[in-house]
């Protein structure tokens, strides 16, 4: 059930130069969640920012408590990043489709920068249910490679990129992953991450006929579905182009389904 | 004598191009899909009118992304009237809408005059509907593009014909693009209007400035939200002096305090769109503050408010 | 070969109406005064240009009071060129303003035809004025008190009047609220304006919903500030677009990145208002921000930028 | 000299409902301070609220420390109240011509509510300077009377008055200076509160024929005498009515130039 909730805040840690991992006590969200979901983010008091900002939901405990891990980028986050703990902040979610949840298979996450953020929390859930996780995890450097150690803690075989190996490979994480594709034969891809590593991933997906689903982002207003400002362009079976919303239809997507030249 | 504790019950009911509207705050079109995007937040059951989002002929695909921009204290938006079309809109969105017992108000817009007259004739065969909102803000394809709400000609021209094809009430929306709103307002009453809507978005921009390319593929958008107020206010105040006709008012209406505004000013009713996008209780909000405002400066009736500026 | 940590020196420098600006930010009429008031706080020989409150014929004791008020993101003012008149300006203001270097454009308003004339012809025998701005937001009294910069034949007359009575280049500056501002832009441009500057504020009101009365004095009053920014973007690049002298663009500009949005829409030289009052740093910020946006883009020159849209 | 700066907020205390005292550290513009004089305050990180309101200063410390004293009413004021010690607060000052200082001489000094702001630094002040200070204090009621503690411990002459008689006179405090003014006679009177009693002190300083200055409040934008916003409307020797900024002009006039019909 869909929750417009003032959500505490628990604890707000700077992980990186201007990132932030941010802990929320909200039960009602928390327990909905699904992976690839996220929630829509009130990031002032007064009207500016007017906004909300989506937020993937990159970990939902049992406790009640939501995580989001957030890069700061404009007005916003910035703001957000001042909000201290004790302090309320107006969520609504979780929103949005998640990511295929399937059980006992081999699943190939990969994720480029903050495109980490819902992999994690898909990793968590699939491993839950059985599945083998390889989590292929790209940044420019080995500074900006956040939650290793949870991640490290969970079970996944985990693969690292960086643009200056500095830590893993050097070079794309798609083209780390492309290694791997013949080899580990997965049941299922996934992606989060800028659009042309999501691009690749796809080319690649579909190269190896594997089924692969994608998270998209939009600038979003409503995050409900109702002004129809947040579409992304897809095509459908015969070809054509249409669009569709990214905060209901999506943010997960089939990648076979996207417009990539957009 | 009252009890204790009690106040005494405020009326919010006004009468709009003879539709009765249990209190006078309706979404925006545009702002609130086709009703069911906010059914998990707010019961439909209680909002003075239901608007849906415009809809036209045939389906319109919109514009393409990115249509959606943040401004300092508004949305710049290029949705370009995506929406399924009058077909699918009957056969798909009006069975759920009407479920509901507040009027149910269809916003239509035509690139030629003979939309708008089918789109008029065809919503008035069926049931369900309370009013037909007239959006003029969209260019006449037949006449160079200009935008039918410019022209005061043009805009009697639509209003006159939707009315001919019609036994509908039909409120007349405007565009505030223009050097004299009233002109334009005078000539849609003259044709007929029952009510006037206004205002719809102002004409602005932005642009990236790392890709130096407009944040909009579009181009150009509809500001809305919080920063238009004063001018979409100034513009209901001078256009409920200009007509007889009702006036429902919006354009960045927030809090109640803004519809208060709005009512003051002369509107009978009021629309509330961006802030809905931002905040989905934010209409409930908005007729809870009016219904506490109007119980605490001693007001019986709402219409007491209507026009009540002292100039 | 440049020194290390040493990053290349940007030019700033651009021209408008044969006036070479060091830079292209300067302070919007009106909201700086006569100068003075932000000496201490910016050397106003650093900025691009010296621009003044309008000055009018006669002394004008401007609207009664409250002339002020706050609205989401944005100011509405009904000053009412409140303004020593002519000869107080040039006795006791000029003077003071001739110490500085920047060019002194001096913003002027009449009611009528004869009093811009005469404006124009009298600041043209003083020493120190680098060029006039035509504010062509104010009523005709002589023709039904219309705003002259509504009308284009109207827009050019004034603009031809005040040619005709002038060697200096002549700027002038456009009202947004009309329905089309490149038909105005082309009209004064036709009548010899050497740059157009736009846009001053929008109408707009604000009510005081506790005393039910206008929250102005004067009941409307201009909206400027980050509020109106895109309205403003957009006229820019439109009348940019369609003239081909300079354009200033202002309208909303609070940090370095807006400027740069104006630039890259098409604006020769942008004016700050409104985040002057707020932040009397304002403009020295902007153009320390767009030097470092030209220098980390790569940019050597700040003319690269005007008009570099990729639409 | 004008500053324009960043305060650190050394304590913020709620002193009642709404009302709050704000000490920052502000050396710079603490001591160029003259009783009569005000801040001007940006309320927000963002652009909404947008302008700055003005504050009077109500103590200004050799300690570098300046005092403000203010009620919420509206969006600035509520942002202000948010303000924890340690964050930095931008304010412009001193501005605005404050209240004339004479020296060994008997002042009366009449505040209602807020308007005690001002009146308490312009009693320091004065005291400093060898004068004799009758202080006339009125509010609704006993609670809103603030600041007592610290008047009491300044050697004034405390006269209070409350609407409801919870504490002092019950009526409006310029009817209580009323019954002081024959016998004490005053060198000059001053007074700060909201507009009707502003004009009865006028009223009462003309029939006695006491020198008497008033302290005003508009809305202002820049506070510098730039926009001409701020106006307010006197008149001239002649009974002419012209406008004059408060920010620049005033806020203290001669009670006798105010034009009070407005
Ligand atoms: C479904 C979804 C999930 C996301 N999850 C995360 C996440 O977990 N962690 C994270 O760091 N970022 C995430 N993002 C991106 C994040 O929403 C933006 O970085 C953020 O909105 C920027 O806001 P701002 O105030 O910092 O920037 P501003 O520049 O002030 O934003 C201006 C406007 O543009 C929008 N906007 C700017 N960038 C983006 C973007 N990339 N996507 C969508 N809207 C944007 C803002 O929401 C706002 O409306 C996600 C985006 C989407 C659509
Ligand atoms: C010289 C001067 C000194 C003042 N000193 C004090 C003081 O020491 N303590 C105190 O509590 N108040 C003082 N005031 C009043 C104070 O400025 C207002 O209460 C405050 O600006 C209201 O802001 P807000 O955000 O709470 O209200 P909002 O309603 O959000 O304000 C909206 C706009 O109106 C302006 N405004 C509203 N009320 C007033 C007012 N009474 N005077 C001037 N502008 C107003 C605001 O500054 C803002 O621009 C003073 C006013 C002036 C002019
Ligand atoms: C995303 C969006 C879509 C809109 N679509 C429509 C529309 O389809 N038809 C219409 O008449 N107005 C449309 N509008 C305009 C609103 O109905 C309203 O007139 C305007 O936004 C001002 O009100 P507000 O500031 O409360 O949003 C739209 C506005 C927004 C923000
Ligand atoms: C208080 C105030 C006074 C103004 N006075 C004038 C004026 O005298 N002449 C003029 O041409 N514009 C005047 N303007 C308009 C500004 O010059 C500018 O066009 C407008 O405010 C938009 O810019 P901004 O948003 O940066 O303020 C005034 C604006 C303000 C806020
Ligand atoms: S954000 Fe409104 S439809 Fe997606
Ligand atoms: S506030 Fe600008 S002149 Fe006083």
């Amino acid at each position: 059930m869909l929750q417009d909730l003032e959500a505490e805040v628990l604890a707000s840690h700077q992980l990186g130069q201007d990132v932030y991992l941010l802990r929320l006590y909200a039960p009602l969200i928390a327990e909905a969640a699904q992976p690839g979901q996220f929630v829509h983010v009130r990031c002032s008091e007064t009207f500016d920012p007017l906004l909300r900002r989506p937020l993937s939901i990159h970990d939902a405990g049992n406790k009640g408590e939501l995580t989001l891990l957030y890069q700061v980028k404009g007005r916003g986050t910035a703001w957000l990043a001042r909000q201290q703990p004790g302090q309320k902040i107006n969520i609504l979610g979780p929103l949005g489709r998640g990511f295929t949840l399937p059980q006992n298979k081999r699943l190939a996450l990969v994720a480029g920068g903050m495109g980490m953020v819902p992999l994690l929390f898909l990793a968590r859930r699939a491993l839950e249910a059985g599945n083998e996780v390889d989590f292929f995890y790209g940044a420019r450097d080995r500074e900006q490679l956040y939650q290793l150690e949870t991640l490290k803690a969970m079970q996944v075989n985990l693969f690292l990129a960086t643009d200056d190996g500095s830590a893993g490979f050097q070079g794309p994480v798609t083209k780390l992953w492309e290694k791997y594709i013949p080899e580990r034969s997965y049941d299922r891809g996934y992606a989060c991450g800028p659009r042309p590593a999501l691009a690749a991933f796809a080319r690649l997906s579909g190269e190896f006929s594997l089924p692969a689903e994608v998270s998209l982002e939009e600038r979003m207003a409503c995050g409900l579905g109702a002004c129809r400002g947040c579409v992304a362009t897809l095509r459908d079976a015969s070809g054509n182009r249409y669009y569709e919303n990214v905060c209901t239809g999506g943010p997960v997507f089939d990648a076979a389904a996207v417009y990539w030249e957009d | 004598m009252e009890q204790a504790g009690k106040r005494p019950r405020v009326n919010l009911a006004v009468e709009i191009a003879g539709l009765t509207l249990q209190n006078p705050v309706m979404p925006a079109s545009g702002t609130f899909g086709f009703g069911e995007e906010y059914a998990p937040f707010i019961d439909l059951n209680r909002l003075g009118a239901l608007v849906v989002k415009t809809i036209t002929l045939h389906p319109t695909p919109g514009n393409p992304p990115p249509r959606l921009m943040e401004s300092y204290c508004g949305l710049l938006n290029s949705v370009g009237l995506q929406n399924p079309g009058l077909e699918i809109f009957l056969r798909e969105k009006l069975p759920y809408l009407r479920q509901y017992r507040p009027p149910l108000i269809v916003s239509i817009a035509g690139r030629t005059m003979e939309e708008y007259a089918e789109l008029a004739a065809r919503l008035s065969e069926t049931e369900g509907i309370a009013a037909l909102e007239v959006n003029i803000s969209c260019p006449n394809v037949k006449e160079g593009g200009i935008v039918f709400g410019t022209v005061p000609a043009m805009a009697a021209r639509v209003t006159a014909t939707v009315k001919e094809h019609t036994h509908l009430p039909v409120i007349v929306k405007l565009t505030p693009n223009v050097t004299d709103i009233t002109a334009i307002a005078r000539a849609v009453e003259d044709a007929g209007a029952g009510a006037i809507a206004l205002i719809n978005t102002l004409q602005g921009m932005a642009i990236d400035i790392e890709k130096r390319r407009p944040a909009l593929a579009n181009i150009a958008g509809g500001l809305s939200g919080p920063a238009i107020k004063p001018v979409a206010l100034y513009a209901v105040w001078r256009v409920a002096r200009a007509v007889k006709v009702p006036v429902i008012g919006m354009g960045g209406i927030m809090t109640a305090r803004d519809a208060i505004e709005f009512l003051l000013a002369g509107a009978s009713a009021v629309a509330v769109g961006t802030a809905t996008l931002v905040n989905p209780g934010a209409i409930m909000e908005i007729i809870a503050g009016l219904e506490n405002y109007l119980a605490e400066q001693g007001f019986e009736d709402v219409r007491e408010l209507i026009g009540a500026l002292q100039t």
